[in-house]
């Protein structure tokens, strides 16, 4: 199937009577997933500067409101259906890790699930990956996104879609009459030019190597901030807290990061990652080894944002690189 | 490879070599040509991957504060932001000059558009000088940013400012990275006082923005590190720039760093101060 | 909480023991009438009053805010508010910067015998608040269905 | 050189003809530039402001805004107490007073800034530069004449429109009457109403006020009256038949500052036309003149 | 959960007439950690404060709340009865509901409404209340009264008296002030050198006082019980050590200047002393006028000293001491009336007096010596002309207050000049005559029947006729102008605070009012304190008032010191600033804002990592801090606090009054 590039906007308005749109927009500052208010343009030409976890876990959440005065309790249930058109098949994969751990854990997140549930994601194929783009590395392919509802691909004056799901079917069902006969296999192949190689066994490397003194150079130029948290789509930490006013009140979640000094801080004052050695081989080992180890798949994608991002410059795939150096050296 | 890098490469590895200090601060490559990431240089053969070029923009001395009792020196290369921000640190008695060994650099200018309101592009405070100094060129409008914002309605200001914020995403890389905030503990971290809430709402953005400027403004040294670090490129020192222009305006000419000994503005009092109120 | 009671502005004023606070004790003693809405928070200086006080009294929904202390030269701690004119000249450029109606925040020196001037100002800052409603900007408020951001 | 947008008043164009020569002979050799304004018009003073507040205000105005349009940076002089109350009330009252500046732009149908200072000559005599040109340009001194001078009511009150520092007990005359060689005489009426603008509608009761001006001066050992206005000038001449009968007093002659100063400068009583006054006033100069130093 | 006691009084009708005190209650009894409310006619009665107590028996109460009057008021009463309770006192906060509430609203239903809001931020922040601890610091039994007229005097004797030591400092060479340039005093006309210079003589002779003349305060320090002032002891040139004061340098003297004891009505020599009845009764030299000290000529009174006192190399000298207490006793001076009277001649008529000049012309030990005669030829006036509220009850000329003695005074100048000179004919010209007074009133009609001619209208202008002084004025009675041809004239001036009160204030950090007369702590209740612990206030230094009320009020102030100096020691506020340390990076920031440098920047052991090292942090010290919480507003991570007034209990007193 394809779809003229001048009909993408009225399909997305077709879609937009039954859910909201979000695309990926230039924003004032940075670019973001926003609600595409029928008009806007989407940003195709990069990845977001944001990831598109907020739309399932956002940045603050309110979980429930209390009222001790009439004595309720009113839990948050989003109910609002979500379409992400443009999303990139590296951030795809974030939601799939994401889905890991809020779903398919032995707990199940309802604010997750709910939102989850009403998602549905048309990947577009990524034509043009940023210097700072490794997905193929991890183990995504640019052009294609398996967990995606439907993937769009630019094929020139159109873009070529295939359906992976009902929740696809439904779209394509919404926007048929735009739609055209066309094949998906005139995509041509896309590779990063950022290229990390890194041995199968890595993350067992790497635990072997939890004292190693490389945490220490790699974290010479931390500084602690949590922006490489923030922007990575799979990070998802979060803290609890409320917001009380008397007897009535709400309780909220908002992202954390295991970057900064209070995160760990337990209420004694001792803690246990004192310094910004400790807090950046967490988040490395997380992403590289502890992920790996439960769910058996690396929890980076690629995506390459906090490379592209970080104040200081860190570069998440130095990791691999002292691995396999030393591995080949030795 | 450039004369001044030479002469970098050269005063580092003979810092390094005559053991005088525990390590070097300067700026090493990354993978990407137009990226420099801060380099701690810890052998002399370190100073081999020292660089110098219109990338080698991150500040270097907030990260004094990560070693506040070293054994050794510390070596830091410092161009005329940076020895603001020594100034700026030994002023708020964090670091101590004794544990320091400067190189001076004078700066030739950067690739970032806060290099176009720099007033000292040559070190103000160092133990050696690798190279003369110049000139620093007139510098743009010092007020840029807040002269932009001042021209809006109030009702436009606080439009602005909500745009702003709202896209700010708390990641906290501009108190970080900044000089004047020094302290041993943040404020915000401090939740059990109520000074910051922890929701990403819009209000708590914007009392999160206002109350950094508030408690970084007679300090800032105006490098302009916390707009290059935000991830997201908010224009934040509209706010620490509104602060500096009014106290500016209210007892004269008035920079912060560029000394160790200069009082701040809201650590001193005139009694003929100007009194808007009342 | 009530509508009434959003329409009805909520003042609050930072006091200095010495002064202010006494002023506001002198005009009960007069029997000055200043309307309901300004209330007095206690403090033993208006050099105790810091600055994000004001943004957290915003915050959680006062519509108007008002820092008081003894006149220069007659702070009991000597200097006290000679820092409080420093810090709250520039904060109060910064609000009005940031967007916040200059009418919400007010700073006045207010001595010990002045009761008609603490009158005055309890009436005159809750008049210009009164006309400008309720406050919203950094307003948090507690539950969704008054989360309406301006 | 100083120079002013000049406003006569229409006593300098009749009654006050030595006043008026004096004045011109004196400028002239102070080298202070007289700019009479354009198409100046009456500045209302008595019955003025009397009749409406617009009129009161919108007549001085008009001239004021005339001068500041033609040449706006220039301060505007003016000779006569009571114009200068008038034209500098017009620019009070538009600096202070937004309801009245309303009032005069609308009647005038022009728009007044009041961005320029309203001056008198005691004001100008009073510069330390132009105290400076008079004490050089004194050619002949006027030794030991008793002088009582005479600011009047309008150039010094009220306080807040005139800015005079002391309106109970000004000196600056004084001052500069002293530079002629003259002794100024300590007396109290020095800015009593002489009662000019009442003295034809209400003269009973304001026949005694120049009566009594001139009797403190005479009894206080003045032999002449020095005026900074032509209507008290005038005012304090007419009435000394009236005063001589009542009081058995002599008459003292009255003449202005400017014309003391002429003499001083060596103007000749011809030149300044001392002959118009109407109690003669050659005579005691004369015999000053003619003094010589103790 | 804390176990609040909410206790709302009625005062009386004072509060329950505007605030509905049963809602107040009744609400108060919702409010999280309140485990107890209640309300009483008067909280502050001993059955309002027995039932307080009972609750906290009764209930387990770990802190309570009152909802009364200001704590200005009452919040030491309570604090003392919670000292017999379990309750900590400072586990106490008060709701101002009088003051702040039914005093200033009319409205029954939004008075209580705030009432209510207000009760409930009192205890939101006594929820985060703590317990704290007064400790004591010791008194220096010794008092410093500052000016030595009338109030200094008689505060000093009473102090002297009950045992403790003053020191009593007076800027002029002798003490005396005011009062020792009096001829009569009224309503008795008793003569007012007779019944103060014994006093003088007292203070000057008493083993208990130590009498610092020709002496000014240049700076203090420090607090209650505990003040350091430096003082300046004005070169004297004299040594009074040997001088007996003989008086022959003065009578040997060349130089003629007019002496201010006499306002320049007669002349004094360069060594003088102020008048002859001086207390030390040595002379001084007044450098401005002796030619050896001007021109390096002369040197007479070195040679005629048959002791060898003069000492021309004499110098300023500064000296510290410690006060325990401290009494304003700076009294007054006449307004400038020639600077605000044009009209009356601006002074330049030297026929025309003050009422402190007239007092010298009548005094028998004045220039004239007690014969009333123009200053200027030396006759007896015909007629006089005294003028009341010169400067007084008209802002636009002056001071907008009452000065309380003239109206008196006038009364006695009149009478003083009938019975002197019988025959002479004097007007008084005023605008009310107040005669609060004991004997007072009869005096002044008695006055009126010895021929006092009282005009009532004020006068517009005095100005020279001959020798005459015209007064035009107006009989606002008769509604006729009048005018009197006056030889003389009195002017009754009004009473303005010495010169330099502004310094001193300042220095003791005491309040002003709106006329720079000192600021009373409270106008009725605590009419001889002052805001600052430990300064306390004597006469006229506080507001004009008459003789007799400056000796109450002198004595008062005494009876504060006393009960003061009678303690060996005094309780100190523990609501002092305290430091966090584990988050106090050491900034200095707090140390530079506090006045009273109670923050030092302390090294302390810690460790980072595994490394030993010193970190500065800021330190307080309880002594000398005095809780003004400066410091908490310079600190931006929020590591020093202020106890009792903690920023988290601020923060929760905003989100009370938010709900």
């Amino acid at each position: 199937m394809k779809i003229k590039k001048d009909k993408f906007k009225d399909a997305l308005a077709s879609i937009a009577k039954e859910a909201k749109v979000f695309l990926p927009m230039k924003g004032v500052y940075a670019s973001e997933y926003r609600v595409w208010d029928g008009a806007g343009e989407p940003f195709f030409e990069r990845n977001t500067a944001l990831p598109p976890k907020e739309l399932l876990f956002p940045r603050s959440e309110r979980m429930y409101e209390y009222d001790l005065n009439a004595g309720t309790v009113t839990e948050a249930a989003p109910d609002e259906k979500i379409v992400i058109a443009g999303i990139r098949p590296c951030d795809v994969r974030s939601v799939e890790h994401l889905d890991k751990v809020f779903l398919e854990s032995e707990y199940t997140d309802v604010y997750y699930r709910a939102r989850r549930e009403n998602l549905t994601m048309i990947a577009y194929g990524c034509a043009t990956p940023a210097p700072t783009c490794f997905c193929d590395s991890m183990d995504v392919v640019p052009t294609d996104a398996p967990g995606a509802d439907v993937v769009m691909n630019d094929a020139g004056n159109s873009y070529v879609l295939t359906v992976n799901t009902p929740k696809g079917e439904h779209i394509r069902d919404l926007i048929s009459s735009f739609l055209s006969e066309g094949k998906a296999d005139d995509v041509p192949a896309v590779s990063c030019s950022l290229k990390v190689e890194k041995p199968d066994d890595l993350h067992k490397q790497l635990i072997a190597r939890f004292d190693d003194p490389m945490w220490e150079t790699l974290s010479d130029a931390c500084l602690g901030c949590g922006c490489c948290s923030y922007i990575c789509p799979t990070c998802y930490c979060f803290d609890i807290g409320r917001e009380n006013r008397g007897k009535t009140g709400t309780a909220f979640r908002c992202w954390d990061s295991c970057m900064f000094s209070d995160y760990s801080r337990m209420a004694g004052g001792h803690n246990p990652r004192p310094t910004k050695k400790e807090r950046l081989r967490n988040r490395y080992l997380h992403k590289l080894a502890y992920f790996p180890e439960r769910y058996g798949t690396s929890l980076c994608v690629g995506c390459g944002r906090c490379i592209d991002k970080c104040p200081a410059r860190l570069d998440i795939t130095n990791v691999p690189d002292i691995i396999q150096g030393s591995e080949s050296n030795g | 490879m450039n004369d001044n890098l030479a002469k970098m490469r050269e005063a580092a590895k003979r810092a390094l070599e005559s053991g005088d200090v525990g390590y070097v601060i300067g700026w090493g490559a990354t993978k990407f040509p137009d990226k420099t990431s801060p380099l701690f240089m810890r052998k002399p053969e370190d100073a081999e991957r020292l660089v110098w070029n219109e990338y080698a923009i991150p500040g270097i001395a907030k990260y004094l504060l990560d070693d506040l009792y070293p054994d050794k020196p510390i070596g830091v290369f410092v161009r005329g932001c940076d020895s603001r921000a020594i100034n700026r640190m030994m002023k708020d008695n964090r670091i101590k000059r004794e544990n320091l060994r400067l190189l001076g650099i004078p700066c030739d200018g950067k690739d970032d558009e806060r290099c176009t309101i720099c007033r000292n592009r040559n070190p103000l405070v160092y133990d050696e000088l690798l190279w003369d100094e110049a000139p620093t060129p007139e510098p743009k409008d010092r007020y840029f940013r807040a002269n932009a914002v001042e021209a809006m309605s109030a009702d436009g200001r606080y439009a602005y400012w909500s745009e702003v914020f709202d896209q700010c995403i708390r990641c906290y890389a501009c108190r970080n990275i900044c000089p004047a905030c020094n302290c041993k503990e943040c404020y915000v971290d401090m939740t059990a006082t109520g000074f910051q809430g922890k929701q990403h709402s819009r209000s708590d953005n914007l009392i999160f923005g206002v109350t950094r400027a508030f408690h970084v403004g007679d300090r800032c040294i105006e490098c302009g590190e916390c707009e290059r670090v935000c991830p997201m490129g908010l224009p934040i020192m509209g706010q620490t720039q509104k602060i500096l222009k009014d106290i500016n305006e209210l007892v004269g000419d008035y920079e912060s760093g560029v000394d160790a000994e200069s009082e701040n503005y809201l650590g001193v009092f005139d009694l003929d101060d100007k009194d808007e109120f009342m | 909480m009530s509508v009434k009671e959003t329409n009805d502005p909520k003042i609050i004023a930072f006091c200095c023991n010495w002064c202010t606070y006494t002023g506001a004790d002198l005009a009960g003693l007069n029997r000055s009438h200043y309307p309901e809405n300004v209330h007095i928070v206690r403090v033993p200086c208006s050099g105790r009053v810091n600055p994000q006080f004001i943004l957290r009294a915003f915050r959680n929904g006062c519509d108007g805010v008002m820092v008081c202390g003894c006149h220069p030269g007659d702070c009991h701690y000597s200097t006290g508010n000679y820092f409080t004119r420093r810090r709250f000249t520039l904060m109060k450029r910064l609000l009005e910067y940031n967007g916040i109606d200059p009418g919400r925040f007010h700073a006045r020196w207010i001595s010990g015998s002045e009761a008609g001037k603490f009158r005055d100002t309890a009436e005159e800052v809750t008049a210009m608040v009164r006309k400008l409603g309720p406050n919203t900007r950094y307003r948090e408020y507690a539950r969704r269905e008054m989360s309406a951001d301006e | 050189m100083r120079k002013y947008s000049y406003f006569p008043g229409c006593s300098m164009e009749s009654t006050a003809k030595p006043y008026r020569l004096a004045t011109e002979y004196v400028m002239g050799k102070l080298g202070i530039g007289l700019v009479e304004i354009e198409d100046w018009n009456c500045c209302g003073a008595t019955s003025g402001h009397t009749l409406s507040e617009a009129l009161g205000l919108a007549l001085p105005a008009r001239s004021l805004a005339l001068a500041e349009k033609r040449n706006p940076e220039l301060d505007i002089l003016t000779g006569c107490a009571s114009c200068y109350a008038r034209l500098r009330l017009a620019m009070y009252k538009a600096r202070t007073d937004e309801r009245a500046k309303y009032i005069i732009e609308k009647t005038i149908d022009m728009p007044y800034a009041a961005a320029r200072e309203v001056y008198n000559f005691l004001d100008v005599f009073s510069l330390p530069d132009v105290r400076e040109g008079i004490a050089e340009r004194v050619v002949r001194k006027l030794t030991g004449l008793k002088a009582a001078c005479y600011y009047g009511c309008l150039n010094v009150r009220p306080a807040e429109v005139t800015g005079a520092p002391d309106r109970e007990n000004p000196t600056s005359m004084d001052e500069i009457v002293a530079l002629t060689g003259a002794e100024p005489v300590d007396w109290a009426f020095k800015a009593e109403c002489c009662g000019a603008a009442h003295q034809n509608d209400a003269a009973s009761a304001s026949r005694a006020l120049p009566h009594r001006i001139l009797r403190d001066a005479q009894s206080n050992g003045a032999e002449a009256i020095v005026t900074a206005c032509p209507m008290c000038n005038l005012n304090l001449e007419m009435r000394q038949d009236g005063y001589v009968n009542r009081t058995g007093m002599d008459r003292i002659p009255v003449f202005s500052l400017s014309e003391l100063l002429a003499v001083a400068m060596g103007a000749s009583a011809k030149r300044i036309a001392l002959e118009a006054h109407y109690v003669p006033s050659a005579a005691v100069l004369a015999r000053a003149l003619r003094r010589k130093d103790a | 959960m804390s176990k609040i006691g909410v206790f709302v009084c009625h005062c009386g009708t004072n509060i329950a007439n505007t605030v509905d005190v049963e809602r107040a209650v009744a609400s108060a009894r919702e409010l999280p950690g309140v485990a107890f409310a209640s309300e009483y006619k008067y909280m502050c009665s001993e059955p309002g404060q027995q039932m307080i107590k009972d609750a906290i028996e009764e209930y387990g109460l770990d802190r309570v709340v009152i909802a009364s009057c200001s704590p200005r008021m009452h919040e030491t009463t309570f604090r003392k009865m919670l000292k017999d309770t379990k309750v900590n006192p400072y586990m106490l906060e008060i709701a101002n509901i009088r003051e702040q509430c039914s005093w200033v609203h009319t409205d029954k239903a939004k008075a209580t409404e705030k009432a209510i809001r207000l009760i409930r931020m009192s205890v939101a922040k006594a929820a985060r209340d703590e317990p704290l601890f007064a400790s004591s610091i010791p008194i220096e039994k010794r008092a410093l009264v500052i000016g030595g007229g009338i109030a200094g005097i008689q505060a000093a004797l009473d102090i002297a008296d009950a045992g403790h030591e003053v020191a009593l400092l007076e800027r002029e060479p002798s003490i005396g002030g005011k009062m020792a340039m009096l001829d009569k005093t009224f309503p008795t006309l008793d003569c007012s050198a007779c019944i103060s210079t014994p006093k003088m003589v007292d203070a000057g002779a008493h083993p208990n006082i130590k009498l610092l003349t020709s002496c000014e305060v240049v700076k203090t320090e420090g607090y209650i019980g505990n003040f350091q002032v430096t003082i300046r002891r004005n070169a004297r040139y004299v040594n009074h050590d040997i001088c007996t004061g003989c008086g022959l340098c003065e009578t040997k003297c060349p130089v003629k200047t007019d002496s201010e004891f006499n306002h320049g009505l007669s002349k004094r020599p360069a060594i003088y002393k102020l008048f002859p009845q001086a207390v030390p009764s040595k002379p001084v030299i007044d450098k401005n006028s002796c030619l050896k000290l001007t021109k390096g000529k002369c040197g007479v009174c070195e040679k005629v000293c048959p002791l060898g006192c003069i000492d021309y190399a004499d110098e300023d000298r500064e000296f510290t001491e410690t006060f325990g207490a401290i009494v304003f006793a700076t009294g007054y001076e006449l307004i400038d009336w020639t600077a605000l009277y044009g009209e009356y001649g601006g002074g330049r008529y030297p026929d025309m007096l003050t009422g402190l000049q007239f007092e010298r012309l009548v005094n028998a030990s004045g220039p004239t010596e007690g014969h009333i005669v123009r200053p200027s030829d030396g006759k007896e006036p015909k007629t006089v002309a005294i003028v009341k509220c010169v400067g007084s009850r008209d802002p636009k000329k002056g001071k907008s207050y009452c000065s309380r003695a003239c109206c008196m005074y006038a009364a006695k100048h009149a009478h003083q000049i009938l019975d002197k000179l019988p025959g002479t004919r004097v007007f008084i010209f005023y605008i009310d005559v107040r005669t609060p007074g004991k004997g007072y009133e009869e005096f002044y009609d008695q006055t009126r029947k010895d021929g006092a001619i009282y005009v009532r209208g004020r006068i517009s202008k005095i100005y020279k006729d001959g020798d005459k002084l015209v007064c035009n004025g107006e009989d606002t009675l008769l509604g006729k102008q009048v005018k009197v041809m006056a030889d003389m004239v009195v002017l009754e001036t009004a009473m303005t605070p010495s010169s330099g009160i502004e310094e001193l204030a300042t220095m003791f950090g005491v309040a002003r009012d709106v006329n720079d007369w000192i600021q009373e702590a409270h106008p009725k209740l605590r009419p001889v304190e002052t805001q600052v612990g430990g300064v306390f206030l004597a006469g006229t230094c506080q507001g004009p008032r008459d003789i007799p009320d400056t000796v109450a009020h002198a004595s008062a102030a005494a009876a504060k010191v006393v009960s003061l100096l009678n303690k060996s020691e005094m309780e100190t506020s523990p609501m002092i600033s305290v430091v966090r340390r584990e988050h106090c990076c050491g900034c200095g920031a707090c140390e530079k804002i506090c006045p009273y440098t109670a923050i030092t920047l302390e090294e302390i052991d810690d460790r980072v990592g595994a490394k030993r090292v010193k970190r500065p942090i800021a330190s307080v010290n309880s002594g000398l801090c005095q809780g003004c919480g400066a410091c908490t507003a310079a600190c931006r991570t929020g590591a020093i606090d202020l106890l009792g007034f903690r920023n988290a209990q601020i923060l929760e007193e905003v989100d009370a009054l938010c709900l």
